[in-house]
């Protein structure tokens, strides 16, 4: 092991011999001398911490793709239309059971009435997104997704419509 | 000296949590002390019981993949790995290399990232604010490459049954191999900081002895029993996954000692850098997911899968009905065993000492509950 | 000698106002009264505005160290922010525990902090310091040491009044450890009293700095062994890490002040963060030439700023241990004194009596 | 891979799921085991109550090469009986033997493990409050990890949520939810018709 590991020469067992006490006194003094001159390095390290609301050091931190944040129904852009057909397998799927869609139409015009996500409840898996057959459903890199009222945190149709008319894909890492 | 056994002094009935601000959690601690010292200790847990096991019955065995990530959420890649190992041997699905060196890779970089959080905050028991601040600083990096790789910063949910949940992202090899290149100077210092200083010495010398005989009647397992001379790591033991194509030592400490654990663990952040920079090198190319058929059931049978996780041995109970949800699953939970021996360490500590011992066994609380 | 404007309009106010009294026959023990009176008050100002400063000072620096940014948000670089938080704790609710004994606990903090006031009594601010807020003692520092020791009275009344366990335990470690800590903190000061040959505390400071800076008692190498202990002492005296065990947060929860609240909670707070102050001016008094600049008398600036400058070194030398050391146990807290601190207290003695002797 | 179901067990027992217990083990408990099979190199012995402890004493101490390391307990809830169930590990290798001991579902009753193993405290604790069991002579038999006042016995298969409790109660909102979504969905009262057909 390193050099670090073996300076463990102040044994607890108290020897009461000058010599060892006065090395003891000289340890001591050293190495509280170099913690000291580790705090005083990073005293002048850069520092790590941003005003978070204020964006002055990274403006508008944007997480990676493929963040779980957020949901969005994505847009089937040249239909005009949602891509999701209300197959309810998200709802199925979902471990905690946040998801409620009510669908609508029959056969192939079918589509979500309603789409519910219960974001306090979620747990972010992305289980629903993995499920989905069309890859109607996405996750996106919004976090900053804070409400006043815990109510607000179902996330109805209209919302997450809206939020993915940003993305053509299902948002994944690269 | 018959007076002197007349004198009676009464002893101090003191409730330590759970709302205390060292006891890692919820973790409540009645003490009998006298004067400064602890005559015992009774540990109460149950705060953070969030009923794992009975919500895996009631989940498929793809559904309650998120779960296994919450209860220790410090080492939230190394209980999907007991996990998804547990299912798929039960499945007898075989993943693909990449697939496997990409998992311990993962494991790792959380190994690191829970002992940077041990270190800090045995800091912050000890008194010593800034090394906690210093071990956040660098656990940010591992954290960041998590959340670009899985999405998320604490909670993964990265690994997938048969695979994971998508390869690594472009430019993570090169930021891990930055990390790990500056990581280990940022050891030495902290060692300075902490380790090394006298006082921390001084304070963690002798105290919370565990010897091997007590090791094997609590199984007491991880740094804590490697603390005490014994070479028990599940990873040599078992050698599971890539563990036995990589080379690492398993540091040992014949002390038994609070101040061995910790340079067992401090010691252990240097063996997973190792094993890192050797997993980049061998990193294979190629897939990282195998077919696993949509509905997921497996034989009946049950399979008990051990890891090591940073906190010691974490096994996985899995037993199944043939049905798509789990019959039974039990955790193996190491903070939960660990936790067990506290009070033979506190007995005749100073109170100042107990919150020490406490952090030097380096318990998570819904670990110990689940 | 330089004096400060202060000072000069302050003794013309002063002359005035004797003057005013004997034209109309009232006596002049009213000046002196208002006077006292007037000083005083400033000292306690200035010393929570200074409480006020230091507290800021302690997060920057423990900002700093430790990579964060410390207050940005009240004032430029957060200056406000501390005087914001004081104003918030104020309107905080009183909380006394249920079984907590009432006077005891409103008492604890009472005394704390008028103990650690009388204590600027004596401190010289500066060359002529006529305002009666210093008063030139002959035995000053008999008296600071006297009436700092006070201010544990008034943790363990604290402690023992809060119906707390924690806070009980608190006060016992503190009254232990300042107890013991007095003890070799009092031989460092007798080194220095036996070099200088004087109690008064402005006495000392004129010995000192005549000679430019290199009659700093911090200069005299017979008296490194004092200073040190002097530094360690002081830490101790203020219960400040790595001596913090009597609130000691990881352990204790918050020792002595657990259960406090609002105002009092606030008193025990800005006490200790004066007091550390405190220790800084007493430590430039004594060891770094007081109000005097190290250039000697001929020095436009006036003492007052030297002495804050100094005193501040202090500070922040005190907070750079705070956030670097982790915290010492109680035994080895007393180890420490009994076994260390107070040997070499003795020992210094024996080589400051050889000092005066043959130097 | 045994005692699945009562109607598996027979056909477990001839050897469809492993291999023949070693010699060892079968030598030292002798009549005491039950049952036994070797599966992955696995052992798995059953032993009747009243013999466990004297079986696990034995293969922890008494054995060349014992299994000293108890890495684990708990209870499990078969269709027909209360399982306890011991993982035992021989120090520093992989070398696993389950001991299964069945118990009766109605007030079952095994001494407890804490003679040998100080581990077994609390893991005996949890499956006692999780399942029922009573473990002799245990030192200490408190709840562990449930309120006090909770009905009932949490991982048998046939326990009731007790929807009343004041720590198990749903968030409001949580019920809300449901109510909203409820609502929406009896309005569009034909397309629930059509999901219930094709989920068929």
């Amino acid at each position: 092991m390193d050099a670090g590991l073996d300076m463990r020469t102040t044994g607890t067992k108290s020897d009461d011999s000058i010599l060892s006490i006065l090395r003891l006194i000289v340890q001591g003094i050293v190495s509280i001398a170099k913690s000291h001159w580790v705090t005083l390095v990073n005293f002048w390290r850069p520092t790590v911490c941003e005003r978070y609301p204020h964006k002055d050091k990274s403006l508008d931190y944007k997480p990676g793709p493929g963040y779980k944040g957020d949901f969005a129904l994505i847009t089937d852009k040249e239909k005009g239309r949602l891509r999701c057909i209300a197959c309810q397998s998200c709802e199925r799927a979902c471990p905690n059971h946040c998801i409620r869609v009510v669908p609508a139409g029959k056969g192939k015009d079918r589509y979500p009435a309603e789409f519910y996500i219960d974001v306090g409840l979620c747990m972010n898996c992305e289980i629903c997104v993995e499920v989905c057959p069309v890859d109607a459903l996405t996750m996106t890199p919004d976090y900053e997704c804070s409400v006043h009222d815990p109510r607000d945190l179902i996330r109805n149709i209209k919302q997450l419509t809206e939020r993915g008319m940003e993305f053509d894909e299902v948002s994944r890492v690269r | 000296m018959e007076t002197r056994s007349d004198l009676r002094t009464e002893e101090l009935l003191i409730n330590m949590g759970p709302q205390h601000p060292s006891t890692h959690g919820v973790l409540r601690l009645v003490l009998t002390i006298d004067g400064e010292r602890v005559v015992q200790a009774v540990p109460h847990i149950g705060y953070l019981h969030s009923s794992m096991e009975k919500i895996a019955e009631a989940k498929t065995y793809r559904q309650y993949m998120p779960f296994a990530d919450r209860y220790d959420y410090l080492n939230a890649m190394g209980n999907e790995l007991a996990y998804v190992r547990a299912v798929e041997k039960l499945c007898g699905i075989e993943v693909t290399p990449r697939c496997e060196y990409i998992r311990v890779i993962m494991a790792e970089m959380n190994r690191i990232a829970s002992h940077l959080v041990y270190f800090g905050t045995l800091g912050l028991d000890t008194g010593s604010w800034s090394p906690f601040l210093y071990c956040f600083r660098e656990r940010e990096a591992i954290i960041q490459l998590f959340e670009d790789t899985s999405g998320q910063r604490l909670l993964y949910h990265y690994f997938r049954i048969g695979g994971l949940r998508n390869d690594l992202p472009s430019h993570f090899c090169d930021k891990l191999a930055e990390f790990l290149d500056y990581f280990p100077a940022r050891i030495n210092e902290y060692n300075d900081l902490l380790t090394n200083n006298i006082i921390f010495q001084r304070r963690m010398q002798g105290i919370g002895y565990l010897s091997p005989e007590l090791c094997r009647r609590y199984s007491v397992t991880g740094p804590n029993i490697r603390g005490a001379g014994i070479p028990y790591d599940i990873r040599r033991v078992v050698g599971y996954s890539v563990y036995p194509e990589l080379e690492f030592d398993i540091p040992t400490r014949p002390e038994g000692d609070a101040y061995a654990r910790h340079l067992v663990r401090v010691e252990e952040m240097r063996q997973s850098v190792r094993i890192l920079k050797q997993c980049l090198e061998k990193l294979p190319e190629g897939e990282i997911n195998v077919k696993v058929p949509r509905r997921l059931k497996p034989v009946v049978g049950e399979v008990y899968e051990r890891v090591e996780s940073p906190r010691g041995e974490l096994a996985c109970y899995l037993i199944s009905d043939g049905s798509e949800k789990p019959w039974r699953l039990h955790w193996r939970a190491p903070s939960f065993y660990n936790l067990q021996v506290l009070p033979e360490l506190l007995k005749g500590a100073y109170v100042a000492d107990t919150v020490a011992i406490l952090g030097s066994i380096d318990i998570v609380l819904p670990d110990v509950d689940r | 000698m330089d004096s400060s404007l202060i000072f000069t309009i302050g003794n013309a106010l002063r002359t005035w106002l004797e003057g005013l009294c004997r034209a109309h026959g009232v006596p002049t023990l009213v000046v002196d009264i208002l006077a006292w009176g007037t000083g005083a008050v400033l000292v306690v100002v200035l010393g929570l505005l200074v409480a006020l400063f230091v507290i800021w000072l302690e997060r920057k620096v423990a900002g700093y160290i430790q990579t964060r940014l410390g207050p940005t948000r009240v004032g430029p670089v957060g200056i406000f922010q501390t005087a914001m938080d004081a104003l918030k704790i104020l309107q905080k609710e009183d909380i006394i525990p249920r079984g907590a004994d009432y006077w005891l606990h409103l008492a604890g903090p009472v005394l704390y902090f008028t103990a650690l006031v009388l204590g600027f009594a004596v401190i010289p601010w500066d060359v002529k310091a006529t305002l009666a807020a210093t008063v030139d003692l002959n035995v000053g520092l008999i008296y600071v040491i006297g009436v700092t020791s006070v201010g544990v009275l008034g943790v363990v009344m604290s402690g023992w009044g809060s119906n707390n366990k924690w806070s009980l335990l608190g006060a016992m470690r503190a009254a232990a450890q300042i107890i013991s800590y007095d003890v070799p903190l009092l031989l460092a000061l007798i080194c220095v009293v036996m070099v200088a040959g004087t109690l008064s505390l402005t006495r000392i400071v004129e010995l000192q700095g005549s000679a430019g800076i290199l009659g700093w008692y911090v200069f005299k190498p017979y008296l490194w062994l004092p200073f040190i202990i002097f530094v360690i002492c002081g830490t101790a005296e203020v219960n400040r890490t790595p001596f913090d065990i009597p609130e000691a947060e990881s352990e204790l929860v918050a020792g002595f002040h657990t259960e406090y609240s609002g105002m009092k909670f606030a008193l025990f707070f800005l006490t200790e963060f004066d007091h550390m102050w405190f220790v800084g001016l007493l430590g430039a008094t004594l060891f770094l030439g007081g109000w005097y600049s190290p250039l000697g008398a001929a020095d436009p600036i006036p003492g007052f700023v030297w002495l804050m400058i100094k005193s501040f070194i202090f500070v922040l030398v005190l907070q750079w241990f705070r956030w670097t050391l982790p915290r010492l146990r109680v035994d080895q807290l007393m180890g420490l004194a009994w076994k260390f601190l107070i040997p070499a207290g003795f020992v210094a003695l024996a080589i400051v009596c050889v000092a005066v002797l043959f130097i | 891979m045994q005692d699945q179901h009562t109607s598996d067990e027979e056909s477990k027992q001839g050897g469809s799921g492993g291999e023949p217990l070693p010699a060892a083990i079968a030598a030292a408990l002798g009549s005491r085991i039950t049952e036994g099979a070797v599966v992955d190199g696995v052992v798995h012995i059953t032993v009747p109550a009243t013999e466990v402890i004297e079986a696990l004493r034995i293969l922890a101490f008494e054995m060349d090469e014992p299994y000293s390391h108890l890495s684990d307990l708990c209870g499990v809830d078969r269709p027909d009986c209360i399982e306890v169930v011991y993982h035992l590990f021989r120090p520093l290798s992989n070398d696993a033997c389950v001991v299964r001991v069945k118990l009766p579902r109605t007030n079952p009753h095994v001494p407890t493990a804490t003679v040998l193993w100080e581990t077994a405290n609390w893991a005996e604790r949890e499956a006692a409050e999780m399942y029922g069991i009573t473990f002799e002579g245990h030192p200490d038999p408190r709840r562990l990890l449930l309120p006090d006042d909770i009905s009932g016995y949490p991982l048998r298969k046939d326990w009731e949520y007790p929807q009343d409790h004041p720590y198990l109660r749903r968030e409001p909102l949580h019920e809300e939810f449901p109510e909203i979504v409820g609502r929406v969905r009896a309005e569009a009262a034909p397309a629930e018709d059509e999901r219930d057909g094709n989920s068929k």
